[in-house]
């Protein structure tokens, strides 16, 4: 368990030295939600309507951008070789670096929320319930785009080639996010929809593990 | 024969989602053909087809 | 090579494909032209779809077998990581394209089936956009697997993402369904009223054979292709 | 039957069988010094060893027990010197080493002897990017001296090293012999050891029908 811990403490002590990264993620969050309105109109009543979606849109995108350094600079500078040799399980170890993945990317992400649904001008519930669905839907994100970041150590054209694996597997992350704030105004309530997100996340963090050790090792080949 | 291209007023769509699927499988049909032929080609070039080679 | 099967050595299955592709067109081609004469001649239009009903009989194979397609390339995946199956991975890359082709295919023809119900190109009706998102899967395995210089490392990647990519399908699916319920209650394509008659079954299961066969005469020929790619490939690395 | 016994084994890398048929045996307190012109395989075999590239053929056991049975065991044996030092820009000397203790041994001992002998004590937090390339040379090889490990696989260890630091190099594997350690070095003819025995990798390389045979 140390070694766990050490891990993604050493993966959070390199981002509180390098603060770039984490405040490029949301600035990327907010640059893109903001476009929207630019883009739509400014019409309170449009943004409160697509508000949810281009929230979630742009929080799916913001979490993919911060992937790629994941595992390519430890398999450049040597560190993933010892990574694999470490007597951990690399299954273990590649949780923990999505962890460490999520408290820098997903987590951050989700308290910025609130400020970008009054941007849109999403009322207090719809605002809390976003909130929440991103807390539960973000870290299969950096589940699933570890996956994908490891898939593509030393591809061509690594970064959009992420996403292009990435984006599919997340549709229902989306769906179900997004579905957890629009459930709010049709008066149902929105906890199956976030039933339905955790449920995803504990078949990521049954299912993706395996994959992205699997595609450590071949990296390290 | 012409009230049979019609498609009841829908030769629209039929016609063309048939296309459609010509289109699509016939063309990876046909790309799969290019590719066995130019490999094939290439093989025996360089002595390494079936017969050539030692199996 | 451990652990090897029947048809794993690449020469003994050029000899088996080389024997069966000649079946495997001709019955291919017989079953197209049946298949589609019954669809045009025998099976009645639809009381409500009218003629349109005909696309039915190449949208529904097409589905069929990319998402069947799909999990063949999963399992030769399991092949390929679990059982170091030698002739999984040639076999995963011949049959991506020809998944991705079918998928298109009934992307295509469901866009027209729709067109003239909703006056529109492209529905967001629960089955076409699943089929969309495999479509999707379907291109990020063929592109993962020429990601890298290595071909042997594009394919044990692309078999990690068929397998994680087979188990999300059904949720992805169950997603799109679910989301589908919340914006457009009413459900879309019926598949010609609630009981098929055999009229219109038995050409469509004609056509499903007979798509059935197209994909699996593909995939033979395709192999072959990429053994003798593989074959060039190594002799070019023995020259050096 | 030596401590770490490898008969007959092949590896393939990029689709070309590197090499075939290659053994030995090291008793404790040896050491394999791997010889051979680029590409015949060093590095391979070294990964090979440390089970990251996958063994084509051939058996490897330690103490007698076939290393791929139990890998968690075997690669708590292994101390592994790559061609890159491992040291990440962001975290000091200190950081780095103190992490790699933890990451292999989940507990930290003193780092000031591998420190002093490295000559790393002044620079010890300054952070990774700083370094110069011998500077994160020679904090790798603190990394392995510290991990206490009973087998050392180091893939050219002396490359780009002063002379200062390489006889702290060798100081370091003496000690690691004389205490009944291992190691597999690849070398291009710059570590002189003498209790290590030379072995050529270019007597390994493949045949020509060893090739053919393969994608017939």
């Amino acid at each position: 368990m140390t070694r766990f811990r050490h891990l993604v403490a050493r993966d959070l002590l390199t981002a509180w030295r390098r603060p770039g990264d984490v405040l490029l993620v949301l600035a990327f969050f907010l640059l893109a939600a903001s476009l929207f309105p630019l883009g739509v109109g400014p019409e309170p009543q449009i943004l409160q309507r697509i508000g949810p979606g281009v929230l979630w849109v742009a929080a799916l995108f913001a979490a993919m951008l911060s992937l790629d350094r994941l595992f390519a600079e430890d398999l450049v500078d040597g560190s993933l070789e010892h990574l694999v040799l470490a007597p951990l399980p690399l299954e273990l170890a590649a949780l923990a670096k999505c962890l460490a993945h999520w408290l820098t990317g997903g987590l951050p992400l989700t308290l910025m929320s609130p400020a970008l649904g009054l941007l849109f001008g999403l009322d207090g519930s719809q605002i809390a319930v976003l909130a929440v669905s991103l807390l539960l839907g973000t870290p299969s994100l950096s589940l699933l785009g570890g996956l994908g970041a490891a898939l593509t150590l030393g591809a061509r054209r690594g970064g959009a080639l992420m996403s292009l694996l990435v984006l599919p597997l997340a549709v229902p992350v989306l769906i179900f996010g997004v579905g957890a704030v629009e459930a709010l105004a049709g008066g149902a309530g929105s906890s199956n929809a976030l039933v339905l997100l955790a449920a995803f996340f504990l078949v990521a963090l049954a299912s993706t593990p395996w994959a992205i050790a699997a595609a450590l090792r071949q990296a390290v080949e | 024969m012409s009230g049979f291209f019609a498609m009841g007023g829908y030769a629209a769509y039929v016609w063309p989602a048939y296309a459609a699927a010509l289109i699509a499988l016939g063309g990876v049909t046909l790309m799969s053909l290019f590719a066995r032929a130019r490999v094939r080609r290439e093989l025996r070039a360089r002595g390494l087809d079936r017969r050539g080679a030692k199996s | 090579m451990a652990g090897m099967h029947a048809l794993a050595n690449p020469a003994r299955f050029q000899r088996f494909s080389a024997r069966a592709l000649p079946w495997s067109a001709g019955l291919t081609a017989i079953l197209l032209l049946v298949g589609l004469y019954m669809a045009f001649f025998v099976a009645p239009p639809d009381y409500q779809q009218k003629e349109t009903v005909r696309i039915m009989f190449v949208h529904v194979p097409a589905a069929w077998w990319s998402m069947a397609g799909y999990a063949f390339l999963a399992g030769l995946g399991a092949a390929l990581l679990v059982w170091k199956h030698p002739l999984a991975a040639l076999m995963a890359r011949a049959a991506a394209p020809v998944g991705a082709a079918f998928a298109a295919t009934c992307l295509i023809t469901g866009s027209f089936w729709g067109r003239p119900m909703w006056g529109t190109w492209w529905v967001w009706d629960a089955r076409l956009t699943s089929m969309l998102v495999l479509f999707f899967l379907f291109l990020g395995h063929i592109a993962l697997s020429r990601a890298f210089d290595s071909p042997e490392r594009g394919d044990k990647a692309a078999a990690i993402l068929a397998l994680v990519g087979v188990i999300n399908l059904p949720i992805i699916k169950f997603s799109v369904d679910w989301w589908n319920t919340l914006h457009q209650p009413a459900s879309v394509m019926k598949l010609g009223g609630t009981t098929i008659h055999s009229s219109i079954l038995i050409p469509l299961l004609v056509m499903a054979v007979a798509f059935f066969m197209l994909f699996v005469t593909l995939v033979l020929m395709r192999t072959e292709t990429e053994i003798g790619r593989r074959r060039l490939e190594m002799a070019a690395l023995a020259a050096e | 039957m030596p401590a770490l016994n490898a008969e007959n084994l092949a590896c393939r890398r990029g689709g070309r069988l590197v090499f075939t048929g290659l053994g030995f045996g090291l008793e404790q307190g040896e050491a394999l010094l791997l010889t051979g012109r680029n590409g015949s395989g060093k590095s391979s075999l070294l990964r090979l060893l440390a089970l990251m590239t996958p063994r084509l053929r051939g058996s490897l056991t330690w103490t007698g027990i076939e290393v791929a049975e139990q890998p968690e065991a075997w690669r708590l044996a292994l101390a592994w010197l790559g061609h890159a030092d491992a040291i990440k820009p962001d975290l000091t000397v200190r950081e780095s080493l103190a992490g790699a203790q933890l990451l292999r041994k989940g507990r930290l001992d003193s780092l000031d002897h591998a420190l002093g002998r490295f000559d790393l004590t002044a620079i010890a937090d300054r952070p990774g990017r700083y370094l110069s390339a011998g500077q994160r040379r020679r904090a790798a090889l603190a990394r392995v001296m510290l991990s206490g490990a009973p087998i050392w696989l180091l893939d050219e260890p002396a490359a780009g090293l002063d002379e200062p630091s390489r006889g702290a190099l060798h100081l370091t594997l003496r000690e690691h012999m004389k205490s009944g350690g291992l190691a597999v070095i690849s070398t291009h003819g710059d570590i002189h050891l003498p209790s290590a025995r030379p072995i050529d990798l270019g007597e390994f390389a493949p045949s020509a029908d060893a090739l053919a045979e393969d994608w017939s």
